[in-house]
């Protein structure tokens, strides 16, 4: 791409604001907290704990994984409840990464194979487990994989015109024949209990608390990518098209655009940076199992998005934010009560703030204007 | 002949004189032993005895019936009536306790009874006899088997006795015998009997007969072929009912109101729970016999439950998101998680249990041990009918016509003063109250927990998508599609691989039929 | 101006989270951490140990408390999302200071906040019966491993008593604990002299409700002349329309009994027994066990939970044992330190509820008596066989040839969960 | 990626170009019906390149089905639809025949609501409409100017940044035309163009209309039911009824066409 036309765009892109309050969450994120964390005294009041910086770490995750789902329902109006499957699948290839890593470490201290594939007498690798003990090809996996199977399945849906909610519920329909298939033992991918015990990445040991910080902040800076690139697309005239898209496509058809490909590039894009977030979140739970494949998931992830505000990116990820946080306080300060909490936050979002949170901080800002 | 019988009438008689009677009722008394293998020996030698009333009191004990009293009386239940063994005198079952029993005395009294009920005068009890000569062989039976076939005359016990014969004579020593069993044998379809047969053909040493033991199997094995083809369709066709009856509230309420409604599945639940409550109040309120009774009164208190809670949820929530499909999933999937918790702490997060009723248990055996159960018969029975009340009431009803115009042109509808908001309210509830009556059907197979609706919601959203949004029809069709499908696949892949292609397929039919099954056509509903 | 603000609402990004970060560690409670799912698919079981932990809690403090101090539970709900457990059990261990952690049912929970407890150092009791092939230093297992459960049931299933079964139905959720309990029933069966045509292997997935088709092909699979069984490891769940699919296809317990590893009273609670009696279930602990610890402990609970219909069960016994274990070791070491507190467990011993007593070993494992029960139509289990003594639990199976040679040791010289060989040499 | 398929060859009887020669339209025997109702019977029509055509008809007479499929809305279930001499359009879809030059503009005025009257007319502007291309894509100053000139052609030069959602009736009815023109096609389909205008905006798009048709460079078909309009036009006038041709000529010889009178000047 030619940069001028990159920056420039992004300069250009509408309001300043954005770009210094991202500059602001940037500072906050990459400086702030791991002064926090690192400067601190554990004692004091400012000190950011561990677990904190390992939690963070995981909404970053999701942040991103919503900011991917904003972009194909946001813009292309493609809801799809498939989401988690992409996500999931990146996952895997990391944890695949991450077990051929653990080598003779295992229970059964077999150099060849991984314990679940010991345990159930298998013999040999599978052939989809080689090239896997290199970094560069898992990570590659982990986007080439929810990228193909996005495309695939987007080329085949998009083509027939499948739209609404008959698409939604086939991406459903593919999440859940997913999450059955990862169950099966046979399947190789370590059935019900997934890929666990990892050791380390890359030779640094999982354990440590500097890896937490150091993969904390690679979430983080990939969190501001996927931001620049998502941004870049909706602010190109693609992304016009695609919101165009999304409010008539039957129209957009005569002007001469192909919907289909339009929606293809959002959905395989999105898929990308769904697995890229998967990538990231495994080491940090230090678990990937089918659970991740389950509709519910994938729900959740609409939810967010629909939370903070869709079609905005920014929501995505405040959303993400928001409701990750709710659980995690909710969960510890109110566990019988919080799914009443979360539940009565979900309706009243979508009754009160149509455009979620985002839209609620535009009407104060509306308002303040109207006073001033 | 008839002196033999007259000999028989003789011995009953004997058996009731005083000089057995003491005999007899120590006899019974040992069955109140406190290890198993005294109540074993302490059976055996009652059924020695010979004696009618053995029978019934080795049958009591074995259904668990025979009770011991503090003073060491030994009473039997019947119907909630308690009598005493010996003296057959009404007596209380106030401190008495049941005789345990374990798997092996219940087959040794199964044998027992088996023999002894072959010559008592109450034929029901001779036909349950000889089905337990055949469930649980005894060597000795062969002849006493013999013996009754002489004596029996009603042709339908007769028959199972030559039936029960036949399967003892399989281990006759006389290979003549043996052939002559397998010649007896050959006709039926019995699974049980085909095993034994092959285990013959494992043992058998005479070539002949071996030869015809082969035949035999070959035989009964073509005959069970079909059967269980046959078994698989109604297997099919009855998850199918259990997906139709899941999806018809939905097909209401998502298929004509288009709300994604992520609630549905807690209706199914709530209305599984109210099943339950209802069968408590009849357990509490009503004597036994009529505690069967609280299903088909639990249906509609189901319904109109959960029409209410329908009804509510549509004033409070939903009506405000009409027009905005994707929030009313997620202001629906607010409300499931909020039912989901209410239910677990009123009733508790553990499963409750909501029995069959007595006229809902077991199932009729059909040939080849292949099992048509009641439940599942009704529950076919029952999802139809539901399908076919909602068509009628769609079709004919006025609120039928004035729900179709209301979803077809809101505004015109309201011009022509239809009050909108009051059908879209009991179009909710109708389809709310569907799903609830469905819990009910579903409490009768599944297990009743707070979790209940998570396992139907994404099945029910596929058989209304599978079959064509709004359409009935298409509904019923795709419920049953999926459900042979599926019983069609999982002998040969396995429920779990089963389930995975029954989804790819859907993911493929969808891409050539892009609004399902009964898609509605028409310029109207392109844009 | 307009930058200030925008830095100043990013910060205030970061600064909304520190409220989560204020650790309130006070010094005069001993807190204890209860991770047992609240919500989602596995609060129909794990509820009852949450209540049971809260119960002993609540007891130790009538009875002054451990080492002069209060014990407090906190209590979380990982919501049966198995990430959440992880996520849990840090904030258990990092931010509350929890001296020991009671919680997990499944498996994949209880391996996800492995890493935890072991990067933190913390103590998890484990209360379920489990598939074994695991010992951490920082899990003390109260649960059954196989050999205390699968081997006895099958054994007695063999025997005289129990029918002198020859063909066997191994049917199971297609999860590892099914897996591994099958795998080492087929080694043992086999040596048994059992034939391969003699087993059959069934997998199901989580939840499976349509029982139609499994329980024809059992009864087909039962009508081959020999004594058949079967072995079902279902996961609680699906063994509500399992057993209901049984007892209306007329499957009685004499023709063909069904023993179950994962299914008490509380199980039964949620089914109508009355066409299941004389099906069996092999657990360390039945309700219907009369001994006064157990008459005790069911008065207790009854008064607690305020219900005196609800049951108790096995892995609330294995809760209670393990809370009893904890609260002995603690007072023994004198203080709630992990490393203490862990060799004070070595050894250390609680009356069973079931009469006997239950001896904690150095593979993190107890020595508990097996029971066998036939269900009752009372929805109880009544025992029909009973180990003569407590069964030590192998952490590694001997039937498998990968983790016989195996060893969970904890103690000099080994000092190891799963080694060949000792760590030290004498 | 659809750029191979744009010349389809017909099959026999028409060879190329033998009936269908000199014609930029050509529709012979198109019939089309929905559950049985026959909303096209039998149609035909032969548009000659730079023609201005005024179609009329009572509703329901098949003019918007019409113009379906000539756009490949629908596919006709018999009868052929020629662009261009020998593009058979039955076998392309919307945006494959949007590429080959037919633009259309809609009876109920569809704009991108979302978008300001700018990026409106953007999406329309003549431009590689490949999904990547439109990734990188950069407006250049000429193309700026052919915007802004199309804007102030359709007098909304001072709305640039509105949404086009906050438009007048009338206003959306001049952008979509505007969006028309910015593709450039060869033949513009206007779908009662005027349709609640006032008399006023009425005039200036006739004058538009005439004005796009005075260069001869395009074909235009109106469909309108507005008699005063039509005569503004002063095009050929096809009538239709109940889905086939049912008379065609001046206006004047249309209005003095017995059945025309019959059936929809209907007195």
């Amino acid at each position: 791409m030619n940069a001028p036309s990159l920056s420039a765009r992004l300069l250009a892109a509408d309001d300043r604001r954005l770009w210094l309050g991202m500059a602001g969450c940037a500072i906050a994120f990459l400086v702030v907290v791991p002064m926090l964390n690192l400067a601190m005294p554990p004692d004091s009041a400012l000190h950011m704990p561990n677990y904190m910086v390992t939690l963070l770490g995981k909404y970053l995750c999701y942040a991103t994984l919503a900011l991917a789902m904003d972009l194909v329902w946001g813009y292309c109006g493609v809801l799809s409840l498939g989401h988690g499957a992409f996500f999931a699948l990146g996952g895997y290839a990391m944890g695949m990464f991450m077990m051929r890593s653990i080598g003779a470490r295992g229970v059964y201290g077999n150099a060849d194979l991984p314990d679940f594939m010991v345990f159930l007498n298998w013999k040999e690798l599978p052939w989809y487990w080689m090239g896997f003990d290199h970094f560069w090809f898992a990570a590659l996996m982990a986007l080439a994989v929810p990228g193909a199977l996005a495309f695939v399945f987007g080329w085949l849906a998009f083509r027939s015109r499948i739209t609404g909610v008959y698409l939604s519920i086939i991406t459903q329909a593919m999440t859940y024949a997913l999450m059955l298939a990862f169950f099966r033992n046979e399947m190789g991918f370590g059935g019900n209990n997934g890929l666990t015990d990892f050791k380390d990445i890359l030779g640094f040991p999982l354990a440590e608390p500097s890896t937490k910080l150091g993969l904390y902040m690679l979430s983080a800076l990939v969190l501001g990518l996927a931001f620049l690139v998502a941004r870049f697309v909706v602010t190109s005239k693609l992304g016009r098209i695609m919101m165009a898209v999304r409010d008539a496509e039957s129209r957009v058809r005569f002007l001469g655009y192909s919907p289909t490909w339009v929606k293809l590039f959002g959905f395989t894009l999105s898929a990308m940076l769904a697995g890229l977030a998967g990538a990231l979140y495994v080491p940090q739970v230090g678990i990937i199992n089918p659970s991740e494949f389950s509709p519910a998931n994938s729900i959740e992830i609409a939810i967010w998005v629909a939370v903070g505000g869709r079609g905005t990116l920014v929501g995505a990820v405040l959303g993400a934010f928001a409701v990750n946080g709710a659980k995690t306080w909710l969960t510890g300060a109110a566990p019988e009560l919080w799914l009443f909490l979360l539940g009565a936050l979900f309706i009243a979002v979508t009754l009160g703030l149509p455009k979620g949170l985002l839209g609620l901080w535009g009407q104060i800002r509306r308002k303040e204007k109207a006073h001033a | 002949m008839k002196a033999f019988r007259l000999l028989l009438v003789l011995l009953a008689l004997l058996a009731w004189a005083p000089a057995h009677a003491d005999e007899f009722s120590d006899a019974v008394r040992a069955l109140n032993a406190d290890n198993f293998a005294d109540k074993i020996a302490a059976a055996e030698a009652l059924s020695a005895l010979g004696d009618g009333r053995a029978a019934v009191i080795l049958e009591a004990l074995a259904d668990g019936r025979l009770h011991a009293a503090g003073d060491g009386t030994i009473v039997m239940e019947q119907g909630g009536a308690y009598r005493d063994a010996i003296t057959q005198a009404a007596a209380s079952s106030a401190d008495a306790s049941p005789i345990t029993v374990n798997n092996r005395l219940r087959g040794v009294l199964r044998g027992a009874v088996g023999r002894l009920g072959l010559f008592s005068p109450d034929p029901e009890l001779r036909k349950r006899a000889a089905e337990s000569v055949i469930a649980s062989p005894t060597p000795e039976s062969a002849a006493m088997v013999r013996r009754a076939l002489e004596t029996e005359t009603l042709p339908e016990v007769k028959r199972m006795l030559s039936l029960a014969l036949a399967n003892l004579d399989l281990a006759d020593a006389d290979p003549e015998r043996r052939k002559a069993a397998i010649q007896a044998l050959r006709d039926s379809s019995d699974p049980m009997v085909r095993g034994q047969l092959q285990h013959m053909l494992e043992t058998e040493s005479d070539p002949e007969v071996k030869a015809a033991a082969d035949k035999a199997v070959g035989a009964i094995n073509s005959r069970l072929v079909w059967v269980s083809v046959g078994a698989n369709i109604f297997q099919g066709l009855s998850l199918g009912s259990v997906l139709l009856l899941a999806a018809i509230g939905l097909a209401v309420t998502f298929g004509v109101m288009g709300v994604i409604n992520m609630a549905h599945g807690e209706m199914i639940m709530l209305g599984a729970y109210t099943a339950f409550v209802v069968q408590e109040v009849f357990r509490a309120t009503l004597p036994p016999e009529y505690v069967g009774l609280y299903l088909p009164v639990a249906v509609p208190v189901a319904f109109v439950v959960t029409f209410v809670i329908g009804v509510g949820l549509e004033r409070t929530v939903i009506r405000f998101l009409y027009g905005r499909p994707l929030e009313t999933m997620l202001a629906t999937w607010g409300i499931s998680l909020m039912l989901q918790q209410l239910v677990r702490s009123i009733f508790g997060a553990s499963n409750r249990e909501v029995a069959n009723p007595a006229w809902m248990t077991g199932g009729i055996d059909l040939i080849g041990g292949f099992t048509l159960t009641y439940n599942r018969v009704i529950i076919i029975g029952f999802c139809l009918a539901v399908l076919l009340a909602l068509a009628a009431l769609l079709r004919w009803s006025s609120f039928g016509l004035h729900m179709r115009a209301v979803t077809q042109n809101r505004p015109m509808a309201a011009a022509m003063g239809i009050p909108t908001g009051r059908i879209d309210a009991a179009t909710f509830g109708l389809g709310s109250g569907i799903a609830g009556m469905a819990g009910v059907a579903l409490s009768q197979i599944g297990n009743v927990s707070p979790n209940l609706g998570q396992g139907y919601i994404v099945d029910s959203f596929m058989v209304v998508v599978f079959g064509g949004v709004g359409s009935l029809w298409g509904t019923l069709l795709g419920a049953l599609s999926l459900g042979l499908v599926n019983k069609v696949l999982e002998p040969y892949a396995g429920a779990m691989l089963g389930k995975i292609l029954v989804l790819v397929v859907i993911i493929l039919f969808i891409q050539k039929r892009p609004r399902g099954l009964f898609a509605l056509k028409g310029r109207s509903v392109e844009s | 101006m307009k930058f200030v603000r925008a830095l100043g609402a990013g910060l205030l990004a970061a600064a909304s989270l520190l409220p989560f970060t204020a650790a309130n560690a006070a010094d005069d409670t001993i807190k204890v951490g209860v991770l047992h799912s609240l919500s989602g698919t596995m609060a129909i079981s794990e509820t009852t140990l949450k209540d049971t932990v809260l119960m002993m809690v609540d007891d130790i403090n009538k009875h002054g408390g451990l080492l002069g101090k209060k014990v407090e539970a906190v209590v979380v709900d990982p919501a049966s999302n198995w990430p959440l457990f992880a996520e849990k059990a840090r904030e258990l261990l990092e931010k509350e200071k929890v001296a020991a952690v009671f919680g997990c049912w499944t498996s994949v929970s209880r391996k996800s906040v492995l890493p935890v407890f072991e990067q933190l150092n913390g103590l998890l009791f484990y209360p379920v019966q489990y598939e074994g092939e695991e010992s951490s230093r920082n899990v003390f297992y109260t649960g059954a491993a196989p050999n205390q459960q699968a081997i006895p049931a099958v054994d007695y299933l063999m025997s005289k008593d129990g029918g002198e079964v020859k063909r066997w139905v191994l049917a199971g959720t297609d999860y590892v604990y099914p897996r591994t309990t099958n795998k080492i029933l087929e080694a043992y069966l086999k040596s048994k002299g059992v034939k391969a045509e003699d087993i059959m292997i069934n997998y199901t997935p989580f939840g499976h409700n349509d029982w139609q088709t499994i329980v024809a092909d059992i009864k087909k699979f039962g009508a081959a002349g020999k004594k058949t069984a079967v072995v079902s490891t279902i996961n609680g769940d699906a063994n509500v329309p399992f057993y209901k699919e049984l007892a209306n296809q007329g499957i009685k317990a004499d023709q063909i009994p069904v023993v179950a590893f994962s299914v008490g009273e509380e199980e039964l609670a949620g089914i109508d027994t009355k066409n299941l009696v004389g099906h069996l279930a092999a657990w360390n602990y039945f309700q219907s066990v009369k001994a006064p610890e157990n008459d005790a402990f069911i008065a207790q609970w009854k008064t607690f939970i305020k219900n005196p219909k609800r049951v108790t069960n096995d892995p609330m016994e294995a809760t209670y044992i393990g809370f009893k274990m904890w609260t002995q070791a603690v007072q023994q070491a004198g203080t709630t330190n992990v490393d203490a507190v862990r060799q004070a467990m070595y050894g250390q011993k609680v009356k069973n509820l079931t009469g006997g007593t239950a001896v904690m070993n150095t593979n993190h494992h107890l020595s508990k008596p097996v029971l066998i029960g036939e269900i009752q139509a009372n929805g109880q289990m009544q025992t029909v066989w009973k180990s003569k003594d407590v069964i030590k639990a192998d952490a590694w199976s001997p039937y498998i040839p990968e983790s016989a040679k195996l060893k969970a040791d904890w103690t000099y010289p080994w000092v190891c969960g799963n080694c060949a060989e000792p760590k030290f040499k004498m | 990626m659809l750029d191979d398929k744009f010349e389809v060859q017909v099959d026999e009887p028409h060879g190329p170009g033998v009936p269908a020669a000199g014609s930029i339209l050509y529709l012979d025997g198109v019939s089309v019906s929905f559950d049985g109702f026959k909303a096209l019977n039998a149609l035909s029509l032969i548009l000659a390149p730079g023609e201005l055509r005024t179609i009329v008809g009572p509703n329901g007479a098949g003019k918007t089905t019409m113009m379906d499929v000539i756009t490949g809305k629908t596919r006709p279930d018999e009868g052929d639809v020629l662009f261009d001499e020998k593009v058979d359009l039955t076998r392309l879809d919307e945006s494959e025949i949007a590429n080959l030059g037919i633009g259309r503009k809609f009876q109920k005025p569809t704009v991108f609501e979302h978008l300001s009257v700018f990026e409106n007319l953007e999406l329309a502007l003549k431009a590689d409409r490949g999904a990547f291309a439109t990734l990188m894509f950069w407006l250049s100053g000429e193309q700026r100017d052919t915007i802004d000139a199309t804007m102030a052609r359709i007098g909304l030069a001072d709305k640039s940044r509105h949404l086009a959602g906050a438009l007048s009736h009338g206003q959306k009815q001049w952008l979509e035309i505007g969006m028309l023109l910015m593709q450039d096609q060869r033949l513009l389909l206007l779908d009662e163009p005027v349709a609640g205008m006032t008399d006023s905006e009425t005039e200036a798009t006739a004058q538009l209309i005439l004005d796009l048709a005075r260069d001869g460079s395009r074909s235009l078909v109106v469909v309108e039911h507005d008699m005063e309009f039509v005569r503004a036009l002063g095009a050929k006038v096809t009538v239709l009824h109940e889905g086939s041709v049912l008379a065609e000529g001046t206006l004047e010889t249309i209005q003095a066409d017995s059945k025309v009178i019959e059936v929809y000047l209907g007195r």
